[in-house]
């Protein structure tokens, strides 16, 4: 926090922030500036490296160069849990839910992080009964509610993206970064998710990546281009739409 | 929550006064050594069981923490001279020393590489223990005095030892139960159904993990200290990897991912043991058999089937609506007694 | 010419190398048996010690009750021994592969301690003895090397390079690594997946068989052999990477030598030395010397 | 080759069961030969389970499911393949242990007919460039081209996707609009599941709304430019 | 008095191990021809027979012996048990008050430092056999000698009498190397006694491990530079399992040998015919004398209680196919003579089981330690 600017400004910044694999460089001198309480979108086509950045900003790989600051902290060599823990929380693209628990205990479980006293060997889970009432609002959100007992691993594709989402909203975290958090929803829920999104992102900031344009349109203050590793463009939706390398590599013809 | 915990819950007392007076009357019935040998390998299974089906990591060295232990307490009571109750202690303390120090460099993998970093640890405290001068070897250390629990209470009498060793593996029992239902056991679900997506909100993984390690390896240091005890031996036998197969057994039988599964099991592998140990070769077949019938048909294990069978007549009695709920529960409802 | 290196004579360094090679055969066709059924199955093949005691028990009884020589046996035995795993994959451990790969190991753990109690019923514990059917021998300065000890080196490492051939060569090969991964998407492809599942358990188990075999006429042919060997031959392939072909061949050869020459300068570690080798090999390179990480 | 009136694909009173649950209650449908359709439906709606009980995946299915005028009742996965039937998945199954090229090259050729690995990589160019990284080191979008172009090289008339757009950048999704047109071209018949609405209309002719695991609608491209608004509003678009 | 009105016999030992083939279930039936021998019952009350194997484990061993004594009222044991497990048991059966018959159990601390007044040893033990064998080597003009030696109570004690034994008679052991217990591969412990250049290759183990051991020396023609290997205690199983193509020219000392005289031969046929035609190791024929005797005792006491029948039997000597009025000593030897052998070659074989040259009988005052030499406590001095 020794720079103001930094925590009023921009809650996640890059610089230079690379990632070779074997030769290959996915992410290649990526330099971000995430704004505090805006969404920002992070699109590219497929293999431009998105997930991968997200990977490197949560520290669950390491970077092969560059720095990345959060708060005006540098987490370039810090461990993801600890970033998870200063407020950043990510989702993932193929999706990721505790199949063999319920989903109410899906949410309760991020909760309980929340809340502490997880080492607690000694004391009965029936302390996880004060999160139920938060864990339900959370499901309702996402129109998972009626199906809070169920096993997790029961629900169908887009239901566990769903659940997804409700899990990460529960950390109830400064900056979310959602990795194509539309993808596998059907029509019906876009609308309802979109909103949600929108919602959620009122007091925090979210970082997303997503190909749906329609979504990204409607959410996006700011829109960061990727391709092959690198930034291609950079600005609002307008702009980047507008913007020809983009149309070629990304948006293709029928969207213009 | 699931129709089988309505139905423990139903009958919880019942059940737990049925079984608090089996506790008490079995020494009168049976052999009191064997029930404690029973009650020790139950003991251990079910600290095998709690790595297993609750953190999902197939611990296949679980001798290592069962057999030194046993030295240790046979060593400071016979050697040092230590009050029973605080050589098991010791011997439970020092199970805990080698599962932290081996939990840090075997938690760090997952899958088979656990298993077999977790095996060749044991074969590493195998080889320490036929080597090293104080545990005699392969004949082990023989004739451990029994002694006075707490300087009072005479321990030489079987049916005493008996009611000693029930209250403490009750109490053990009581406290892997509070484990599994704890936050922290909610977490070693949460980890070991999806370890990345738990990293993800923040858990610090290998902590609770080496945590629940430690924990499964003091519990299985109980069960090694009291069994040198009772036995007034500590030997070769109970760090080799054929105990740790025994355990797993145990468990397998009985249920993994239950509470009452390891006992089960321990009960039908010591009493076939027992029965059949005129001829080690008839242990052999019968004990495979016993695999291959558990793994064809009851994979749940004994206890885990009978659950399972509650479950299936409880939703058939119920509305058809109910009914149609989906057979696969939550599994931290799954969890009874 | 010196006699001795670092304290100890030429001849013992010589014989001990020797020697380990010929435990490193026998590491290196099991664990080459054990990794492809690992490998492929992603079975932890526990009955591999019984049914390489079973390849020993066939050679014998055909010599026994049919007066079939060892060469005969060479081929026989890993037919019989193949075809029994084929029978097992068949009947029961097929049905394991979609759940938890623990159980295939339980029921082949099962499986061996039913091979092996039968045969102690059977034939007690003592053994049989098989004779040596190349008899004679290498007479060097430094040591005698037993033909027949030179021929299992040989005929072991030829084994080897015939199955890694077939196993990396060719098409097979990955169908058998997809159908490991997700054997129901294989069989969408139209590839017959139960079959060819099958076949690779048996082949892996006739390879246990065939290292029976080659046993045979060195160790006494008893019910025990193959539990002694087991899991000496798990932490082998640990080594070398589960699964890894070429893993499971160098180190069979490596450690068997190391633990040569380990009897040699410190005999009371060399129970010790291969476990000591795969902590330190998981610690440092958890997939293995040669295996990959998913 | 069949005659011409048998359809690639016939599905009668198709229910289907995970455990004890059941997930299709009775899904009829048919698919001529050369023909796109198109499952659309909510999330849970039964559309995926319907794929894998074509494919012989899904163990408890019951009714009458044809294929070229074969039934499959019973068969293995196998041998339903056989019959001339791929398989993309939703969630991709591309496999780690082989690289993308082994990836590409694994299913056999079932039939003459299919893409040359050529015209594979002239489609998707970023398969080409990784082709020899392991399957599962691929981008989301990545793995889900692999999955698309690993079945186009079999030869299987009737193509099965599971929503082939999720997941795509736009671009992409242009490229497979392309790809399936040169498939029907060629005499391929398509059968997909498909959440992008816009993508689907584009590219099919026949349209069965699935609801609860019965076919609650039925449309085509005609219904579809004439009565517009109606199909929007069902669908929630 | 019989207690309980069942004279209860327990049996223990290896049944299924590497050991199992020196005593194992040929000593079960050695037991049950004796108890049948004997009619069956003993002063009128039925004669039990238990069996126990204890898998060479002293855990196992300890608690089916405590398990004997508590829960099953067993009246004696017959123990051919591991030295760790025979010691623990010992122990036990002191405390208890029961007699202990030792057959096949080799470690001369049963009759020496740990000696009871309950226990009896019907055969060699680690003092004997390598009297016996020192002696021939020693007199064949051997100086150096090279032990591989079973990592076990039993192999050490072999050992450290055996190098007594050499040291007495100036003669100097160069080296010695340790092995585990059902190893398979001697090879590489033989290359290191062959390299150690001493005369004589003493190879102390037993079973499974001595054939194994023999078999691999010959193939490795270990005594190409004019070495010998020799063990001291064999039975006659391990030269069945090995075949006398490697075990001929071997010379050991035994108590008993099938084909010795009429008496042994006609006892051995009838155990041949129900053992498969195996033939009987001393350990099996000395069970049975064990427990003949026992019930001897029991009948002369008229009661099982232990000291009782201790004494009767103590007082009785030893009388059966193979001991002719064998005396029993204070601290529980049973003083037999044993004979020297040497294993034939297959051309000196007559047939299957024809395997031994016997020569003269060496009275026993000549092999087993003095009494004076054993440190048992409670020998009046
Ligand atoms: N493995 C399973 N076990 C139990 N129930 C399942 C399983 N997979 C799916 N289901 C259930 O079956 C129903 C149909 O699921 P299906 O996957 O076919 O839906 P879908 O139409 O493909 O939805 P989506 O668009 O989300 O992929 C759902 O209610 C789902 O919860
Ligand atoms: N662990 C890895 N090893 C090797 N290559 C990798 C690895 N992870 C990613 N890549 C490569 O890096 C590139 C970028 O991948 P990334 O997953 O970041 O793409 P993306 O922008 O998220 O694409 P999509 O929209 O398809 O999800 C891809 O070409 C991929 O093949
Ligand atoms: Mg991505
Ligand atoms: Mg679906």
């Amino acid at each position: 926090m020794t720079n103001p600017a930094h925590a009023t400004d921009c809650i996640l910044r890059t610089e230079g922030l690379s990632k070779e694999f074997l030769g290959f460089h996915a992410v290649k001198d990526v330099s971000l500036n995430i704004r505090r309480h805006t969404i920002h979108a992070l699109i590219g086509p497929n293999g431009a490296g998105k997930t991968t950045c997200f990977n490197l900003l949560t520290t669950f790989i390491p970077a092969s160069a560059g720095r990345i600051y959060y708060n005006g902290r540098d987490i370039t060599k810090s461990d993801p849990a600890s970033v998870a823990i200063g407020g950043m929380v990510r989702s993932f693209q193929i999706s990721a839910v505790f199949g063999q628990m319920s989903v109410l205990d899906n949410v309760r479980v991020a909760l309980q992080r929340k809340a502490g006293g997880t080492f607690a060997f000694w004391r009965s889970a029936r302390v996880l009964e004060r999160h139920t009432g938060r864990a339900r609002e959370l499901l309702a959100a996402v129109n998972l509610e009626p199906y809070a007992d169920l096993c997790a691993a029961d629900l169908s594709y887009g239901r566990k993206r769903a659940l997804e989402l409700a899990t990460t909203l529960a950390l109830e975290p400064e900056l979310i970064l959602l990795d194509e958090p539309i993808a596998g929803l059907g029509h019906e829920d876009i609308g309802p998710v979109t909103r949600l999104i929108a919602q959620v992102a009122r007091d925090r900031t979210v970082l997303m990546v997503e190909h749906n344009m329609k979504v990204v349109a409607e959410l996006c203050d700011r829109i960061t281009v990727l391709q092959a590793g690198e930034v291609l463009a950079e600005g609002s939706y307008d702009e980047v739409s507008n913007d020809a390398r983009v149309r070629e590599a990304y948006v293709g013809g029928a969207h213009a | 929550m699931t129709a089988t915990s309505t139905f423990f819950d139903r009958h919880r007392t019942v059940l737990l006064a049925a079984g608090a007076l089996a506790l008490l009357t079995a020494p009168f019935v049976a052999y009191p050594i064997f029930l404690m040998k029973l009650m020790c390998f139950a003991l251990l299974a079910a600290s095998l069981n709690l790595m297993v089906g609750y953190v999902g990591l197939l611990s296949f060295g679980h001798a290592m923490f069962f057999g030194s232990a046993g030295y240790a307490t046979a060593h400071a009571v016979k050697v040092w001279g230590f009050d029973p109750a605080l050589g098991v202690l010791f011997g439970a303390a020092v199970a805990a020393a080698i599962g932290a120090t081996t939990g840090v460099l075997a938690i760090r993998r997952a899958g088979i590489a656990f298993s077999m970093i977790t095996l060749a640890c044991a074969q590493l405290v195998y080889f320490i223990a036929l080597r090293s001068p104080f545990t005699g070897g392969e004949d082990g250390i023989q004739n451990v005095p029994r002694g006075k629990l707490l300087g009072l209470l005479s321990l030489q009498d079987n049916l005493t030892l008996y009611y000693v060793v029930m209250v403490a593996v009750v109490a053990a029992f009581w406290l892997i139960w509070r484990v599994v239902h704890s936050p922290f056991g909610q977490v070693l679900t949460a980890i070991r159904d999806n370890e990345p997506r738990a990293i993800s909100l923040g858990y610090r993984v290998n902590r609770y993990k080496l945590l629940a390690f430690t924990l499964s390896a003091a519990l299985a240091g109980l069960a090694g200290g009291m069994k040198s005890i009772v036995f007034q031996i500590a030997t070769l036998t109970d760090v080799s990897w054929v105990t740790s197969g025994e355990a797993l057994l145990m468990g397998i039988v009985g249920g993994l991912q239950t509470m009452l599964g390891p006992v089960v099991g321990a009960m039908v592998v010591v009493t076939m043991a027992n029965q059949l140990s005129a001829f080690a070769e008839a242990v052999m077949i019968v004990q495979g058999t016993v695999f291959v019938l558990v793994v064809m048909l009851f994979r749940r294990g004994i206890v885990g089937e009978i659950n399972a069978f509650l479950a299936r007549r409880a939703r058939l009695g119920q509305t058809p609506e109910a009914a149609a709920v989906p057979p696969r529960t939550p599994r931290a409802g799954a969890v009874h007694d | 010419m010196p006699d001795t290196l670092f304290g100890f004579p030429l001849a013992a360094i010589a014989g001990q190398v020797l020697v380990g090679m010929i435990n490193g055969s026998l590491y290196a066709l099991m664990s080459l048996g054990l990794a492809i059924i690992f490998g492929l199955l992603r079975v932890v093949n526990f009955a591999h010690g019984a049914q390489y005691m079973l390849g020993a028990f066939v050679a014998w009884g055909l010599l026994e009750y049919l007066g079939l020589n060892y060469w005969w046996a060479l081929v026989l035995a890993p037919l019989v021994v193949g075809l029994s795993g084929v029978a097992l994959e068949r009947t029961l451990l097929r049905r394991l592969y979609h759940i938890d790969h623990v159980y295939a190991l339980l029921l082949t753990f099962g499986f061996a301690l039913i091979l092996e109690g039968v045969f102690r019923y059977k034939f007690g514990a003592t053994g049989q003895p098989y004779p040596n059917p190349i008899a004679g021998g290498l007479d060097t300065p430094m040591a005698f090397f037993p033909w027949y000890r030179l021929w299992v080196i040989a005929a072991s490492m030829g084994m080897c390079i015939l199955t890694w051939f077939v196993i990396e060569r060719t098409k097979l090969g990955s169908y058998l690594r997809a159908a490991t991964e997700n054997p129901n998407l294989v069989r969408t492809f139209g590839v017959r997946v139960p079959r060819m599942l099958m076949l690779t358990y048996g082949l892996g188990v006739a390879l246990a068989g065939f290292s029976g075999v080659m046993a045979a006429p060195i160790y006494q042919v008893n019910p025990l052999m193959g539990s002694q060997l087991i899991i000496v031959v798990f932490a082998v392939v640990v080594i070398g990477g589960m699964g890894s072909i070429v893993g499971a061949i160098v180190a069979g050869f490596g450690l068997g030598v190391l633990e040569g020459i380990t009897k040699l300068v410190y005999p009371d570690g060399a129970g010790m030395v291969v476990f000591v080798v795969m902590l330190i090999v998981l610690a440092v390179r958890p997939q293995g010397l040669f295996g990959s990480l998913r | 080759m069949p005659e011409q009136n048998v359809p690639c694909l016939e599905v009668r009173g198709l229910t289907g069961f995970y455990g004890e649950t059941q997930a299709l209650h009775g899904i009829d449908f048919v698919v001529q030969p050369g023909e796109a359709v198109c499952l659309l439906g909510r999330n849970g709606a039964g559309k995926t389970t319907t794929l894998r009980a074509v494919v012989g995946l899904l163990a408890k299915r019951r009714g009458h499911i044809a294929i070229d005028g074969r039934p499959t009742q019973g068969m293995a996965p196998e041998d339903i393949a056989r019959l001339g039937v791929a398989y993309c998945p939703e969630e991709r199954g591309i496999f780690a242990s082989l690289d993308v090229e082994e990836n590409l090259l694994l299913p056999p050729v079932l039939m003459p007919g299919g893409m040359t690995l050529e015209e594979i990589y002239t489609l998707f160019p970023n398969l080409k460039l990784r082709r020899k990284s392991p399957g599962t080191r691929l981008s989301g979008g990545e793995q889900q081209m692999l999955a698309i172009a690993r079945i186009l090289r079999t030869g299987a008339k009737l193509l099965l996707l599971d929503e082939p757009t999720e997941g795509l950048a736009p671009v992409i999704i242009e490229k497979i609009g392309e790809a399936i047109g040169i498939l029907r071209q060629r005499g391929f018949t398509i059968l997909m599941v498909e959440q992008n609405f816009r993508f689907a209309s584009g590219v099919g002719d026949r349209f069965y709304v699935i609801e609860e695991g019965r076919v609650a609608e039925h449309f085509d491209r005609q219904t579809l430019a004439t009565d517009h608004a109606r199909i929007e509003a069902l669908l929630g678009v | 008095q019989i207690s309980d009105d069942v004279v209860r016999i327990g049996l223990m030992g290896d049944l299924s191990g590497p050991y199992s083939g020196n005593g194992g279930p040929g000593s079960v039936l050695a037991a049950k021809m004796a108890i049948e021998d004997f009619g069956g019952k003993v002063n009128g009350k039925p004669v039990e027979l238990l069996t126990m194997d204890d898998q060479n484990k002293p855990d196992v061993g300890l608690n089916a012996a405590r398990k004997w004594l508590e829960a099953d009222k067993v009246d004696a044991i017959v123990g051919g048990s591991a030295s760790s497990i025979a010691l623990g048991v010992q122990t036990l059966m002191k405390e208890k008050q029961k007699p202990y018959l030792i057959a096949g159990t080799v470690t001369s601390d049963l009759t020496g430092k740990a000696c009871s007044p309950m226990a009896f040893q019907f055969l060699v033990d680690t003092y004997s056999l390598p009297k016996a064998g020192v002696q021939t080597l020693i007199d064949k003009g051997i100086k150096t000698f090279f032990f591989v030696t079973v990592d076990y109570a039993f192999g050490a004690a072999l050992q450290t009498e055996a190098t007594r034994f050499i040291e007495q008679a100036g003669g100097k052991v160069v080296g010695s190397v340790k092995h585990p217990l059902g190893t398979t591969d001697f090879s590489s412990y033989l290359l290191q006694a062959q390299s150690s250049g001493a005369k004589a290759i003493v190879i102390l183990n037993a079973g499974l491990d001595l054939s194994n051991s023999l078999k691999q020396a010959a193939e490795f023609r270990i005594t190409k530079g004019g070495q010998s290997v020799s063990v001291f205690g064999m039975t006659i199983n391990s030269v069945a399992a090995m075949g006398l193509e490697t075990a001929q020219g071997l010379n050991i000392t035994v108590p008993f040998y099938w084909d010795r005289d009429d008496a042994s031969r006609a006892w051995s046929k009838r155990f041949m015919e129900r053992n498969n035609g195996v033939v009987p190791t001393y350990i099996m024929a000395g069970v049975y004398s064990a427990v003949t005797h026992y019930l001897k005792g029991v009948q002369a006491a008229g009661s099982d209680a232990g000291p009782a029948v201790v004494e009767k039997m103590k007082a009785t000597p030893v009388n059966d196919f193979m001991s002719k009025d064998v005396k029993i000593r204070e601290d529980g030897q049973v003083m037999r003579p044993v004979y020297p052998v040497e294993v034939k070659s297959p051309a000196q074989s007559k047939g299957k089981n024809d395997f031994y040259t016997v020569g003269a009988a060496i009275p026993a005052e000549k092999v087993f330690r003095p009494l004076s030499e054993g440190g048992c406590d409670f020998v009046k001095k």
